[in-house]
């Protein structure tokens, strides 16, 4: 396992503006959505990821088009740096028709599969065998595609996660295995019910998969440990396992205050927001700090755009509840 | 799911019905199980952390085990104040970890302790589905009898809440499929302290299902010592000219279809199964014999419903009782959809149960 | 389980009914369907194998992967050959790993494949469960139309080789209580071969159960080309005096009733449902309407069994249509024991079947 | 991970004795169920444990009465080991109603509760919760109880392994978990499947759990190996994983000929017969050659009594079809 921190990168300073930007989307786009939350115009339960876009919008960077991702519940992030737009994503959680899955699925399972965002899901660690499935299918076509599966902390204690190592490590297929560890399943400290103080990257071994141990709240970082991975994984080398060390700004979900981490934890954490970590490297790098305000006001406009749009839009066609079963298009089970 | 304690009062579209309903739903046909008419008004999420919090203090061989069920009460806040009371040697956090959760329970329950495990969710009982179809089902009958596993599997179950597809099954008719389980999912809160009391003093296991809709719904608490055995149902309002079953939210959209139809000059008698394992047939094929009319609410897809087990022992022991068809109103045959109003459409609603008991009285 | 290519010809007390029921059933209703009639006879293991083979050979996107079956040829023989004929890169073996297999097989058939998934023994689509609940069915719908999971997930279903309680199951209907998958269980080895090509082609998941009692069964093979369309139940014997519906190992257990039937005067028409989705329930009616006695067979214990929906639609839409209960045999609601003697008391076997035709007939 | 040889042992001789009878007890058991399957007198299916001798008794050897173990449906060797009889396990096998599981488990579900043996189960993996549950269960009683799960290579790739090994070791549990790796899951060598070459024993570290890989063939290591594990766990030291290397002499199941292990493979591995090797030991330790031939003797009358008798003993009652489901004794579902 190595252990990567704030080495020097191969990415310029226009490309990171761009990180940059596409990060502040996210990061307005869950504020958003926790404001509609609160105003009772999303429906259900909602998990925000403010503080983890630098590993969304980073591994992104560094995948190709056609690559595949795989996310969780915890998920907007993943669909917006995959190209889903928020408007989209906002009106799929205030169950409009023109929500990115037609308000069928909501907050927990954005999908955009015309990104290779295939999909949210809300079984913890059920989505891992589908990443290395999808790499399976890349191996078979011989299509130079890699499949990455984005999940917490938590799910690496249920079985799926075990399974998918084993078989991705066996089989060398093109997948990553990208833990977001943010300390936290739901209210739990993760380290009070796992064995092991790294998660993921500690487990790795046993499946004799490579492991990297990163700071998961730099987009640099991120870009780059992704792109090792997903260029061994092109060449044949199998799959990598990342853990990404990040937190949560919000709580787990819903109106969690998220009273159970300490303050200090808290304060250090939002020191090190993945939005201040990139402005300080722009800064670093020479860029103007009104490029960056720029940036942020593009930002702004794009989401108040996409909350004013998605709230205009029409409730779904209630026939639609009676669609999209089965491939074409019905939902008939019986003569 | 943090701080899911916030859920609607009526499931599937039965606001306004929970309250006329229960106060028939107070009074059961069977007075030995009934609440003491003074005990006050507590809502159902309060009652299942009373019940445990009973059987908890009455036998030390009674510990808990589950995700965030500890020191955060659990998601629905269902467990709530537990770990202050009981601590951390009664009352377990777990990783998530299902087959663990409910392969530990199997163990300790056939060593000597009565675990009560907590599925968060009753749609994450597909991931440990082996300890519920496969294990503790079938131990004491593979060995002879030699081992019992009396254990509860506690689960938050049902839809109308918006949770999606993966969050807002009613599962109950899995948990039919497999003999060797008791299926328990109470309507009121004084029917979850008494059937938990059962439940966990049974030897058997039993899966008892908390409806998610009804958390926040109120009705009279339980004096101490309240039991409700299991396998019998409650005649939830008695009437003649249609039998309505129901289950869990199906119970008080029943009865508030009832309500609509007494308007409407219909008696309608609600049965409220409480348990579909063991199943009182005894009491449905009994309000047959009175109204020869059978309406079945379940929440449930129709394909592969527990309505069909009901209808089946009806159209069979029961045939020339009928004067109607038997109608079951279920879920629509797809999977849930988030989006409130396309749920409507797919689950159960009172309307859905009127329009099906009108069609039925005018056959 | 090694070498259980040995498993008896007739399940669940059929022997002697099987080769008289297939030459009847080798003629179903629809002329389209049929085999030709010079087709050498195979068995239903070999069917089975023969089946994937064609698939294999028309369409590159279809791959094999489970548990022992590529050089083993699988534990119940049903993929022997394959691994010869398309080498490790169209027949795959996996780890232990049932989650990991219909995981694996969900992700691929998402871009691009038709992964054919074998799980060895029904009984462990419980550890899977997750994918063939929640994930596989859920896909399409959730995403709004925008993925589809076009794959198969073959398995070993059934009891009557005392195989035990975890290994014997007859589990269609889990399978059934899930909008989303298509379910199917053939009965003979021309339906094998027809509605497996089906289910390869189809974009829609389907579950497709092997019953372990037929493997050693024979009957007319397939012409090239042979194709069952999903959902279309067949006439495996035309009668007129009552209906009986079968699915997989219970139909030649109904034609061998129905030959009894016939020898004390009575004409049985036995339906072979095929597939439980979708689910031709216009033949079962029209059936009904021509009987006015339905009987339903089925291997899943009574609780929660298939049979219950049948009937539930049947005592809805046909109530006019009966003269008689609608009668179900099913397995008894107990979990399946070792012994031989011991598993025919639970199962469904010929003598049942008969003794309840004679009192539905005796109505 | 510690790997032991063959050690100095405090097992005395006449101890050492005993254990080789029991083995030669089970060997013949186990040769009596082939034959009386062959014979047709055995029906379904039955997995044979000879070979695996020294893992069963050299663990019961160092458990408490007590103790809990937990078997797979290779289990044969295992019930045996820990008290039951010859005779109502065939009488199981035959489907008598002298069988200890009253003839409705059946080979693969061996059961003798009386005897702290809870069972051997058929769906690969998931017996070994249940383990960690019999000790989660044992510390809440404060009853100094171990429990052991014995399990194949192959089950070490399932998720319910990962789970039971994660929450084993958080909770400090007193259990051990003992793989039988013989090589081979059915009829594929588990190297060929699995990630790591000790699929056990190199995964323990992933669950902070030590480990030890043994000699499965050679009783007395197994029997110090399981002591010192058992000793940790009454002491509060919590779960250890024993991989124990060894053969099974049959094939995976019924008539299967296990063509696809090599000749000199299964050569190499007869000449490592667990018996040939205790009774090295007890020669090497001034055993008289009649006094090992007595013990032979001894169990070669027990097993043949044992057949015998079970073959005479009757079927069971076809209502006991009906009973056992419920605690109750009986099996009604509904009024
Ligand atoms: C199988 C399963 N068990 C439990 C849950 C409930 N649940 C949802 S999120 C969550 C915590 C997950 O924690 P982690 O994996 O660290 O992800 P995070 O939410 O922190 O991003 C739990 C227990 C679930 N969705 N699925
Ligand atoms: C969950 C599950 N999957 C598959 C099987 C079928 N099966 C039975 S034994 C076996 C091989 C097990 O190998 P291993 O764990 O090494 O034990 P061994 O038989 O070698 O003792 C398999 C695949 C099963 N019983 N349960
Ligand atoms: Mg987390
Ligand atoms: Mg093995």
């Amino acid at each position: 396992m190595t252990t990567t921190g704030l080495a020097g990168s191969a990415i310029g300073a226009g490309e990171l503006l761009g990180l940059y930007e596409r990060m502040a989307v996210i990061r307005r786009t869950e504020k958003a959505a926790h404001d509609l939350f609160l105003a009772g115009l999303v429906k259900g339960t909602t998990h925000l990821a403010a503080g983890h876009e630098a590993v969304a919008v980073g591994a992104s960077a560094a995948l190709r088009p056609d690559d595949y991702v795989f996310a969780t519940y915890r998920g907007h992030h993943h669909a917006i740096a995959r190209g889903a737009t928020p408007e989209e994503c906002l009106a799929e959680l205030m169950s409009r028709a023109t929500g990115v899955c037609k308000a069928k699925g909501g907050s927990m399972h954005l999908t955009k599969a015309s990104a290779g965002m295939l999909g949210s899901y809300a079984i913890v660690g059920a989505h891992l065998p589908l990443a290395a499935g999808a790499a399976w299918s890349a191996k078979l076509r011989g299509s130079g595609q890699v499949a990455v599966a984005f999940f917490g902390d938590g799910a690496t204690n249920i079985g799926a996660f075990h399974e998918a190592l084993n078989i991705a490590a066996v089989w060398a297929l093109p997948v990553l295995f990208v833990c977001e560890n943010n300390l936290y399943m739901e209210y739990t400290p993760i380290g009070s019910v796992t064995a092991v103080a790294n998660p993921a990257a500690d487990r790795a071994p046993a499946y004799a998969i490579p492991a990297e141990l990163i700071d998961g709240n730099d987009v640099v970082v991120v870009t780059e440990a992704v792109s090792r991975a997903a260029e061994r994984a092109r060449s044949g080398g199998g799959p990598t396992v990342i853990e990404a060390r990040t937190y949560r700004h919000f709580g787990h979900s819903r109106t969690d205050p998220a009273t159970y981490r300490p303050a200090d934890e808290v304060a250090e954490w939002l020191r090190r927001d993945p939005l201040d970590i990139a402005r300080g490297r722009l800064a670093e790098m020479g860029v103007a700090p009104e490029q960056v305000a720029e940036a942020d006001e593009r930002a702004a406009r794009l989401v108040a755009e996409a909350v004013a749009a998605a709230k205009a839009a029409p409730a779904p066609d209630p026939r639609e509840a009676f669609t999209d079963v089965w491939a074409d298009g019905g939902s008939a089970w019986r003569t | 799911m943090a701080d899911m304690s916030g859920g609607a009062a009526g499931a599937g579209g039965a606001p306004g019905g929970t309250a006329a309903g229960s106060a028939a739903h107070a009074a059961p046909a069977a007075g030995a199980e009934q609440a003491a008419p003074a005990a006050p008004a507590i809502t159902y999420r309060e009652a299942v952390s009373e019940a445990l919090a009973r059987e908890l203090r009455r036998d030390p061989a009674v510990v808990c085990l589950g995700e965030d069920i500890g020191r955060a009460g659990g998601v629905f806040k269902t467990t709530a104040g537990l770990f202050d009371e009981f601590g951390p040697s009664r009352i377990w956090d777990t990783p998530i970890s299902e087959q663990a959760i409910l392969g530990l329970a199997m163990g300790a329950a056939m060593t000597g302790m009565r675990p009560v495990a907590e599925i968060m969710f009753s749609d994450f009982f597909a991931v440990c589905w082996d300890y519920l179809a496969n294990e503790i089902p079938k131990m004491r009958y593979m060995t002879g009898g030699q081992v019992t596993v009396p254990l509860v599997v506690r689960t938050a179950n049902g839809g109308g809440l918006g949770f999606g597809a993966q969050h807002s099954q009613a599962v109950e008719n899995w948990a039919l499929a497999i003999p060797g389980l008791k299926v328990v999912a109470p309507s009121t809160p004084a029917d979850v302290i008494g059937l938990m009391a059962s439940a966990v003093r049974s030897d058997d296991p039993v899966v008892f299902f908390e409806h998610k809709g009804l958390f926040a719904s109120k009705g009279p608490g339980a004096p101490p010592g309240h039991v409700v055995p299991l396998g019998q149902a409650s005649v939830a309002r008695a009437g003649t000219d249609v039998t309505v079953v129901g289950l869990a939210a199906t119970v008080p959209m029943a009865l508030a279809a009832a309500d609509r139809l007494a308007a409407e000059g219909v008696s309608a008698e609600v049965v409220d199964l409480r348990c579909l394992i063991p199943l009182d047939m005894a009491s449905v094929l009994e309000s047959v014999r009175k109204t020869s009319r059978l309406l079945i609410v379940e929440e449930n897809p129709y394909q592969g419903g527990w309505g069909g087990t009901v209808a089946s022992i009806v159209a069979d022991e029961g045939f020339e009782l009928l004067d109607a068809p038997i109608r079951r109103v279920a879920a629509a045959c797809v999977p849930l959809p988030f989006a409130d109003a396309l749920e409507d459409e797919v689950i159960p609603t009172v309307e859905k149960v009127l329009t099906a008991a009108r069609a039925l009285l005018a056959y």
